[in-house]
């Protein structure tokens, strides 16, 4: 009789990083200052990826930087700046230069687009949108979204396209190497971009073991049935935030958002903190210890 | 009178506006310092939701973003945007949002995703993450921004979030279920709706802040109603409170009091 | 400076059922064996309410005595027997008087139902369904879904229409007097539930404070915005289970299946478990402390 | 060779169905023990999920309901039907799916919702519960049931689940992922579909049943091949195994062995 076989997923960040192609539509996870994949982020400049899509509600200083690297050029997307800190600089200059393509959603709509796909139907109707012009002025897409009337009201109600991404990427907090995945505090849309992409990738802080995660089924916010791919990268979301884990680094944006004001300022940023470092690593190392301890989350604030 | 810096006076504006018992859905910034001042000042009830997933929150550092950490501290649930922009949002469960604006036009329609022609834009913003949500089915919405006369447009670059749309009727007619805009405050002044006409209307100037610089100011036809009153100014008690929100000031700025 | 009240939501069973107008529609929470609101299904058959009509996925011993008392004999649902021990036998005998009215959907479609009323949205997408009588025989509803052509696809879509009833009922194992909500184990379709209905009552074995509920939010399946009523009712499921707290008395609900195949059998039961026992109280007293902590769960295993 | 009952036959169909790695969803009764005795058999990579919103489970003690706490038990995730029935099985993630029938008819459509007219049925069974919801998305479906003529019907009194629907392409043309049923499983035979017309067909007849009995038990024409073979008895290793997984005899029966 066979045994049964655990699954392992586990794999490098360099080595999923080379799984996506060029021109690959990427849903995006994280939710504004809360467990962006920028880890991924670097990555993926490090490996000089182009074309990309990205698909997600809001995200900051990680598509700010693949937007400065060309990495990724269009979006469809519903948020894009600094919170509390301003607009994101390389975007600001990038959309000067003609570079930048979007298509324009709202949060709630990019959340129920990616339920519409893990749901595996093709849209999903929503009472908003409704008198606005990203209802009507699109860059991307044909059929951006539909106005029909109610069949069961007879009023006007907006269908919203479903998002079925050729790969979904959230950093989450613990995961087994199963890809069962525990997220705690918010949630933002992450649940919903791991159930609805044709491969997911889970960056987490630490890897735990399935008994571990059996222990507790009702902490598992994804199944590893859903999950292709596990990574395990601490401090995955630096310069951002997860919780229970770590702060965000606050004066590290404040001068992300300065100094990146110029082409100058932002090449060198680049060179300091991706490029040079070489790998993630590589980052942790010029980050230092002392300053990730400074970060560390208070495990009873969570932050 | 203790003084004051405008930032703080629009703070204060912004607490009057939440009732106690209100579910309000406050932004970073601005906002969620005057729904944060509502709570410990005339509305203890209020019950704040942030976007990112936090529900009825208690935090007691100040957070720099709507899925910030700190926002999980004692809140009492942390799920996620189709719990708040969803089932409670557009679940017309929210009675009061915040929201900014780059621009606006005389219905209180709002811009926040570009500056210029759609087709080549000289300023892309940050575009409507949730305010289109907000807007269309908070039970009643607060704008604020500092004052700028190219923010009050006849014609908007873009239109983003819906305030009254082309006036009375234009947004039952679209099944919008929230009220739309309320109230406008800036760092000069206050302004309100006409209920028959929907259309922006003055409601009160600021300390110091005369009717005349505010007509100037705003580029359409304002309505200005024959006695505009001042706008009460912030008590002792509303600075001490608000300040003690925000001791490093990060949202009402350093020493520029 | 006024305090901040907690408002307290609690009220007895007996209190709460009197807000059940005659002809009222229930969203009805649990799912199979889980959670059922036993307690209120026999609140409302000592109260003689009369033209409910009941919303739900699958229920089973809670739903057969409300159609033995004719209390309920209108249900929009998907799945109505005992699991494992055989039809639902007062269903089986009203069904043969003529005298229930069933709208079939499956269990997915009532889901999403609760879920597009929670959403506030008129209808939801379904694959499903198509090709099923489900889709084209109606009993109670005009509009029991539609077929469009996807503008999307092109390809034939089901809608389903949302339920936004009158009053959404479900069974926790803990909630705080605001209404904070936890549930462990299967949640089966009661976030939904608790989210789509105009008034949501819950029934919990446990009443915590308000500070426990904030010491963890990730365990908040329902926040108290929601709710508007807060039961407390050990044993609230009883016969059947209740996840980490009790498991089903399987010897009674063989005896219910077997004894109520007749209308005789049917009035003993009324009578001995019942209306005879007046109150959840007597109900608990006759099953007795002995039989009640025999089936009282195991902490680890959880039943 | 081991003695064993109709009732133990059909529960070892049912296993051998089951390929290793699969994602299996399995409602109680048989399908449940036959999933189970699959992952201690040649299927341990078998996920089982029950649409209560239990997924991969690991329950040591059977359960009597798909909502039953027993599947909680070292379940990798507990959640809720939209998962299970939504996320996973519309999704098109759910490789097998076993289901009951009170009908079927020659394309393997299936009826578990009225006997009798619908204005005035005769009897009202349990219902889709999830079975339309399974019928039309998993890769494929076993059909599980007892034999008799009754239930194999050239018109069904209701079709509750899509089968192969009119024959080749007609779920195709209605946009349903799954793959429709595959195997019929009966306490009498086991009954596959002609891949170019979709109608049922003999597949093995159990031991001691003769084509000429099956033939006279189905109240449509059952396609015959001109070979039957004699299903493969259960193992004394299978048998073994089937028993310790209902030590009760819950779903096997007590003592009719």
């Amino acid at each position: 009789m066979p045994e049964p076989v655990v699954e392992d997923k586990r794999i490098s960040l360099k080595e999923v990083t080379k799984k996506i192609p060029n021109g690959a539509h990427i849903a995006w996870g994280g939710f504004g200052y809360q467990r962006p994949p920028e880890a991924f982020a670097m990555e993926l400049i490090r490996q000089k990826k182009r074309g990309l899509r990205i698909y997600t509600c809001g995200s900051e200083h990680d598509l700010d930087i693949l937007v400065g690297a060309e990495v990724c050029l269009e979006f469809e997307v519903a948020f894009f700046a600094i919170e509390a800190l301003g607009l994101a600089p390389n975007l600001r200059r990038r959309t000067k230069e003609g570079k930048v393509r979007f298509e324009d959603y709202s949060n709630l709509s990019m959340a129920l687009r990616f339920l519409g796909g893990a749901l595996n139907v093709p849209f999903m109707p929503i009472r908003h949108l409704l008198g606005s012009d990203m209802l009507t002025k699109a860059r991307l897409r044909k059929d951006k979204a539909k106005v029909i009337d109610c069949p069961f009201t007879g009023k006007p109600i907006a269908l919203l396209p479903s998002v079925q991404a050729d790969f979904g990427v959230i950093c989450a907090q613990r995961v087994d190497p199963e890809g069962n995945t525990q997220i705690f505090g918010i949630k933002g849309e992450d649940n919903e971009i791991a159930r609805c992409a044709k491969t997911t990738i889970v960056f987490a802080e630490e890897i735990i073991s399935n008994e571990e995660i059996r222990r507790n089924p009702d902490l598992t916010m994804i199944p590893g049935l859903y999950v292709d791919y596990v990574v395990e990268v601490p401090f995955g979301s630096w310069p951002m935030q997860v919780y229970g884990y770590y702060d965000y680094d606050l004066p590290h944006l404040q001068m992300y958002v300065q100094q990146c004001r110029t082409e100058e300022g932002w090449q060198e940023y680049l060179e300091d903190w991706i490029l040079g470092v070489g790998s993630h690593e590589g980052l942790l190392k010029k980050i230092g210890e002392k300053r990730l301890k400074a970060l560390r989350a208070d495990k009873v604030r969570g932050y | 009178m203790t003084e004051y810096t405008s930032t703080e006076m629009m703070a204060v504006c912004g607490s009057r506006a939440v009732r106690d018992g209100e579910r309000v859905f406050a932004g970073t910034g601005l906002p969620v310092l005057g729904a944060l001042l509502a709570k410990v000042t005339h509305a203890p009830n209020a019950v704040i939701i942030y976007e990112g997933g936090n529900v009825d929150c208690q935090n007691t550092d100040l957070a720099l973003s709507v899925a910030d950490s700190r926002l999980c501290y004692k809140a009492a649930a942390s799920i996620g945007l189709i719990e708040t922009l969803g089932f409670l949002m557009m679940g017309g469960r929210v009675d009061l949002g915040f929201l900014g604006a780059a621009q606006i036009d005389e219905y209180g329609n709002i811009n926040t995703s570009y500056i210029g022609e759609f087709e080549s834009p000289t300023v892309r913003l940050p575009g409507s993450g949730g305010g289109n949500d907000i807007a269309s089915s908070a039970g009643r919405i607060v704008l604020m921004f500092t004052h700028a006369a190219r923010k009050f447009v006849k014609k908007l670059d873009y239109l983003t979030s819906p305030g009254h749309l082309q006036g009375p009727g234009s947004r039952e007619k679209l099944g919008l279920i929230g009220g739309g805009p309320s109230l406008v405050v800036t760092d000069k002044c206050q302004m309100d709706f006409d209920e028959k006409t929907k259309r922006i209307r003055l409601k009160s100037v600021h300390p110091g802040v005369t009717v005349e610089w505010v007509k100037e100011n705003v580029m359409f036809n304002l309505i200005i109603p024959d006695k505009v009153p001042t706008t009460p100014e912030p008590t002792a008690q509303e600075l001490e409170k608000l300040r003690s929100l925000d001791p490093q000031g990060i949202y009402l700025g350093k020493g520029q009091r």
